[in-house]
């Protein structure tokens, strides 16, 4: 297999307004992580021998067709499971475990704390790392108010549309303020208004406070939008098809040709020529 | 049941030894014969007196035997409807003690405690009776608040290991033999003693609606008791032999056993002794509504009032 | 399912008119209250329903007390009543259940406390959770009288070896209740708390305790009535001096003397507490959780 | 208030190749429905006196901001919740409870019954309904390749990704081939090629049974696509706030500029004036 | 969580390369295979595992019990084994043993019934809610005990009492944990269930019973072990007639006859048994239903 190392690629052809720096500042590597679910019966491999680094700072978005590992690579990054080959770093140190600087946003909707109202789901993980109450709520308070449900502040969660829980979710991982935030298809469930407020609050808040964004999502759209760096995968197992800059869209250039043809161009990698027309 | 089968209820210990016998040698089917009777009896084990009593009151067992002052309170109860058929045995109680120096009731700390198996045992009774003679009129529940109710083999295994606060344990045969073997153990006094005389520990029971329906049963009973008393004290070795089938102890030897049966071969019979002391003593604290005006009011078979009893 | 029964040729789209509110106002809330009626509104009073279902069962016992006409057996309701009326004037009852709800609430406590302190080492690492289901395999069965000697050389007698039975009684109930419903906390919810940073005795408290608490509360309900259970044949078999004994002595005591009425009284105030634990207690603490937080229906 | 009945328009102008009929044929009629969640400390109002009829044969959308009550309708139509106030009438009958002449797509993704292969999971409901083994098993099959899982058929749902469940439950509901098909939000779990695939699914399939569809989704385009006609939502609690006739695109047209108008008039509607560009 | 040490102006975007790869192959799975060694491979085995806990517990039971020295109390393991050969190879316990068996597997099996019964009155109408917890409060903290004057009364002496009083102790443990696991199955599960048409016993059959599964077994596992205990002191008091005892009737027997270390085998055996179910029976369910299909961990 004549695999091209992605890694020596770094020093190579730069677009964009690069700015030559001495040493990459690579917060996470993933060196050829292949991941496995074992069951009794079966041994599914999620994701084949993929490789990537992510800087500090990115926003680095995962896109790939449904079932091809992202949410599993997602997972293996947070520290829940080990990878089966290979390693995954954060700041040159193995991941073990997960830690609330890596906050993750998940593709369920049964992430939430049932037994917690909207405002203790997002305050209680800040509690947790010894934020003091009055600033956890008022933490809290701000992120429900910029996910819109500020009327469902003191509500329990299966009280809330499906939607609605996500942007709790969301609202949650953002006030934790994670050096790394990771992020499953968190606006799937949200109708276009709300994902698009959702995206600027997203972007503004990384803005502000520069943290690095793992994102998921199956739009390509969102994906050229949101992220710097696009990692697109292959079908199942996942295995990596290629990786995209995207640093220089956001929403002012949304209408370009060129943010266009980026999308075409990816959907022509995802579905093949016959299918870069829509 | 029908007459054609009766159930007896039996259980544990040398006082049940009679009731060992009749199974053993079949001596109820013999004279039911001879009384031109057919008789098929099953013998049930159970445990206690309580579950006794219940068993003989919902008919589950014809007859049952247990404890006289149980069957007293029974027959209280129920205004005559439970009644005493046959004694079984009359072997001492034995108030046993590994405190040193104890040698009657005011020789007992506060800290003391008496076990026996039920609060309704003989025991008890024989305890405030000599409670009553020790400290005086009125004084009969002076050392209830010491008596725990503990089943034989722990209350055994209390005095003998003298690991616990139980240090006292009234006690019934073979328990009181074995305990005795304990040098630590000795005995303070025995219901023998007590009473002034034998008292009837365990009694065969009764429901009237039964012995109405088989008025032959009870005569039979009586007569089959009585060759079982026979046996023992003619031939205590094959008596042995017969309880070590049925309870095979590995603490009490043959030898030990046969001893026993030799010196209280009086013990066993179907006669009754001391109902009426009881009874009196009972109905003075009011553990019954009202004394019988003689034993043979609650043990009502003819076969028996002919015959020595009090 | 019902095949369509409309096909492609029978049947024409309807083009209708598209339109467009513009005056749309506040919905008004009070538009859409409804009364209901008297007889709904009790009927929908879960204790009015088992008020009934208490009558009812009163009933049936009282009939079949007199039928059945066996007092030494099964007194009429009115008879135990009597009795329990009796009993309560007079302060024995009182005493009595005192005395058996101090040895109980012990017991409980420390078995369900034992049954955290177990569940939690059993979630930490895997031998721990084959500790567990070791020691519940082999424990859970055995009966208090099996403990006997052990707790009358421990404990001696009286409460200590009461609530040493006790204990042994929930512990497990509960222990295992408890494990299954931490077993079956989803994975989504799980790892929500991990990257929270939540971890060991934090992560079990805040996380899986009231993400498994319908099955621990189920836990908590049975060890509750086995402790029950166990005290009442506890006091009969164990050396409970006379003086301190509590509503399984006196249960004991009466049924030895054949006062059957007191027997039952005995049982009734048994079942009084548990009605009043399940129906009070226990309903309180799901009314302020389980039922609030939308994890159990009903 | 000057409440327009949308059923006296029903005889009024008619736009496209409209066939003049003597009776609407109207299937489900939703008349003034409010939907209330009641919780012991809580009431809220998810909808607020909606009506509308769907047609037999439609491909009917509810489209709406994220909590509005979209969800709360469909379950009401199939039967879940009974309305405070007006009535659900499926053939002039009042909807009393579920069936399976309404089959549903859930928005969650624990609708999958665990203990059941993906398979049996599809041939489950038609088992249930009298449908023999064999033929039970070979619809499932079929319709299992339909959403691409063949390679997963023997799995049980936990091992699935997030947008393999939904799929699963898409050819659940298909299989059934009901009168009524309710789909919330079916397609938010999906990648681009995945979703369109399966909106072409659904299409076809529609083609050969004309079931009628009630379709919640929050994609405007998804709605202009799969719709005949677009019930717009008005945020939470939600009113009625429009009804549009799509029946005139497919994805033949899904670039022609008439799509794009309609695109941008809903859009309009929905986030008012400022937002009609993306 | 760590503060975000890089501020906006303390790190400069890297803009890497972009890089397509055209030639990926189909992924080998062998090549990821891992060889254990086999010291891991032991110690992920459940079954290791547990017998370590046993010997460990074992040689706990063995240093006590010579330590105490008091084997009319506590028997070393050594003694009780020797006890248990003999009796074993008499053929007392596997008679009792059998005995016994027989009547729990049928209290058993009919306390499931009627719990599965009264759990599918109580989800399909509220006033069946009603009466299930009215029922389980009342009757679940009353001891066999209470019920040997009914039991005898209605089933005489032998089998048919000690069922009833297994049925009495399983019952409500077991429906108390069933209608809690029906009553947690999740709303979209329901409503799923329900589309399909499912209604009444099918729909308590095929879709509450396998989706409260994980909690149906705890309970039914806690009803095993409550069978047990029952069983072993109902035995004592139901007594047995010419033979017929079980296992319960041979621990009591040998108490009385002050044979400790037979006492002790016998418990052994009542251990043995409930190791067995746990950790073959039972783990056996596990690993074919809750666990095979996610539902449960472990
Ligand atoms: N718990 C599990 N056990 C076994 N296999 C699993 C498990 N979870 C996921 N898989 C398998 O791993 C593969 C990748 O799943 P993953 O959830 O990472 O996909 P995904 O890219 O997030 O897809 P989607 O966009 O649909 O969410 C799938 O083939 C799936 O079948
Ligand atoms: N079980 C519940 N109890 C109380 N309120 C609820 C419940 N479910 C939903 N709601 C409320 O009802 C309203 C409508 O919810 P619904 O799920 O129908 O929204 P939706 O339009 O489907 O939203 P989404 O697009 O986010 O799924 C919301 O305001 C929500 O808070
Ligand atoms: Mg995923
Ligand atoms: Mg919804």
């Amino acid at each position: 297999m004549s695999y091209q190392d992605p890694t020596r690629l770094d020093s190579g052809i730069t677009t964009g307004t690069a700015q030559s720096v001495a040493a990459p500042n690579s917060l996470l590597n993933i060196n050829g992580v292949t991941l496995q679910y074992k069951t009794p019966e079966h041994l599914v491999t999620a994701t084949y021998r993929v490789t990537f680094d992510i800087h500090t700072g990115d926003r680095f978005v995962l896109l790939g067709p449904s079932g091809c590992g992202k949410s599993t690579l997602l997972k293996s990054i947070a520290g829940f499971m080990p990878p089966v080959e290979g390693d995954i770093e954060l700041k040159g140190r193995k991941v073990k475990r997960p830690g609330p600087d890596r906050a993750m946003v998940f593709q369920e909707f049964d992430q939430l704390l049932p037994w917690k109202t909207v405002r203790e789901n997002v305050a209680f993980p800040l509690k947790v790392n010894g934020v003091s109450k009055d600033e956890a709520d008022q933490r809290a308070m701000q992120m429900i108010e910029k996910v819109n449900l500020t009327k469902f502040l003191d509500v329990y969660p299966h009280m809330l549309s499906g939607g609605m829980k996500q942007r709790v979710a969301i609202a949650r991982a953002m006030a934790m303020r994670p050096d790394v935030l990771l992020m499953d298809e968190p606006y799937a469930a949200l109708d276009a208004l709300t994902r698009r407020k959702m995206q600027d609050e997203l972007l503004s808040l990384w803005e502000d406070l520069r943290f690095t964004l793992v994102f998921v999502t199956h739009s390509i759209e969102e994906a050229v939008l949101i992220g710097t760096r696009i990692l697109v995968l292959s079908p199942h197992p996942g295995q990596v098809r290629a990786e995209i800059n995207t640093h220089q869209f956001d929403s002012r250039n949304a209408d370009s040709p060129e943010f266009a043809a980026t999308c075409a161009r990816i959907r022509g990698m995802l579905f093949g020529d016959a299918e870069t027309a829509h | 049941a029908s007459a054609e089968d009766v159930t007896i209820g039996t259980g544990y210990g040398i006082g049940f030894l009679p009731l060992h016998i009749l199974d053993a040698k079949d001596l109820i089917e013999a004279r039911a014969k001879e009384a031109g009777l057919d008789l098929t009896p099953t013998y049930q084990r159970i445990s206690g007196s309580a579950a006794m009593q219940d068993a003989v009151i919902s008919g589950s067992v014809d007859l049952g035997a247990y404890g006289v002052p149980a069957i007293l309170i029974g027959w209280d109860k129920t205004r005559g409807k439970i009644v005493g058929v046959a004694g079984v045995n009359a072997s001492p109680l034995t108030l046993l003690t590994n405190r040193e120096g104890v040698t009657d009731l005011k020789g007992f700390a506060e800290t003391d405690r008496i076990a026996m198996p039920s609060l309704v045992s003989p025991q008890m009774y024989a305890l405030q009776k000599e409670s009553e003679a020790e400290f005086g009129e009125g004084q009969q529940d002076k050392l209830r608040q010491q008596v725990v109710a503990l089943p034989h083999p722990e209350a055994l295994n209390s005095i003998t290991a003298g690991a616990t606060e139980v240090n006292s344990y009234f006690a019934a045969p073979p328990f009181t033999q074995i305990a005795l073997k304990n040098p630590k153990v000795h005995a303070v006094i025995d219901s023998n003693k007590i009473w002034g005389g034998q008292s009837t520990f365990l009694a065969f029971a009764a429901k009237t609606d039964f012995l109405e329906e088989n008025p032959k049963v009870a005569d039979v009973v009586i007569a089959a008791l009585d060759d079982a008393a026979k046996l023992i004290r003619e031939n205590p070795e094959e008596a042995a032999d017969i309880y070590l089938a049925a309870e095979p102890s590995k603490l009490m030897t043959k030898e030990d056993l046969v001893a026993f049966l030799r010196e209280n071969a009086d013990d066993f019979g179907p006669e009754v002794h001391g109902v009426q002391a009881y009874a009196d003593f009972m109905a003075r604290h009011g553990g019954l509504s009202k004394a019988p005006a003689n034993w043979q009011e609650v043990f009502t078979s003819a076969a028996l009032k002919g015959r020595e009893g009090s | 399912m019902a095949q369509n029964t409309a096909t492609a040729d029978n049947f024409d789209t309807v083009i209708r008119a598209e339109y467009e509110r513009t005056d749309i106002g506040d919905a008004k809330l009070e538009d859409v209250q409804r009364k209901l009626p008297l007889s709904e509104t009790l009927w929908n009073s879960s204790a009015f329903r088992k008020t009934l279902i208490l009558l009812a069962l009163a009933i049936i016992w009282q009939i079949y007390g007199v039928w059945l006409d066996n007092p030494m057996i099964f007194p009429t309701l009115t008879d135990t009543l009597g009795a329990l009326w009796a009993n309560i004037v007079n302060g024995t009852i009182p005493t009595r259940l005192i005395a058996t709800l101090k040895v109980l609430v012990v017991g409980y406590v420390i078995g369900v406390i034992l049954a955290t302190i177990f569940t939690t080492i059993a979630v930490s690492s895997r031998i721990g959770t084959d500790l567990l289901s070791t020691l519940t395999a082999m424990f859970n069965p055995l009966p208090a009288i099996a403990l006997l000697p052990l707790a009358l050389l421990w404990f001696g007698l009286g409460t200590p070896s009461l609530v040493f039975v006790i204990v042994n009684s929930v512990l497990w109930a509960v222990a295992l209740n408890m494990h299954t419903g931490f077993l079956t906390v989803s994975d989504t919810m799980r790892m929500a708390g991990q990257t929270f940073g939540l971890r060991g005795m934090r992560y079990v408290v805040q996380l899986l305790i009231p993400a498994a608490f319908p099955a621990i509360l189920a836990g908590l309900k049975i060890g509750w009535a086995f402790a029950w259970r166990t005290l009442i044949a506890a006091e009969l078999v164990f050396g409970v001096s006379s003086g301190q004994g509590g509503l399984g002595w006196f249960i004991f005591e009466n049924r030895n003397l054949l006062d059957t009425p007191a027997v039952f009284a005995g049982l009734l105030t048994v079942m009084s507490v548990g009605l009043f634990v399940e129906g009070v207690i226990f309903r309180f603490i799901e009314n302020r959780t389980v039922r609030k937080w939308g994890m159990q229906r009903g």
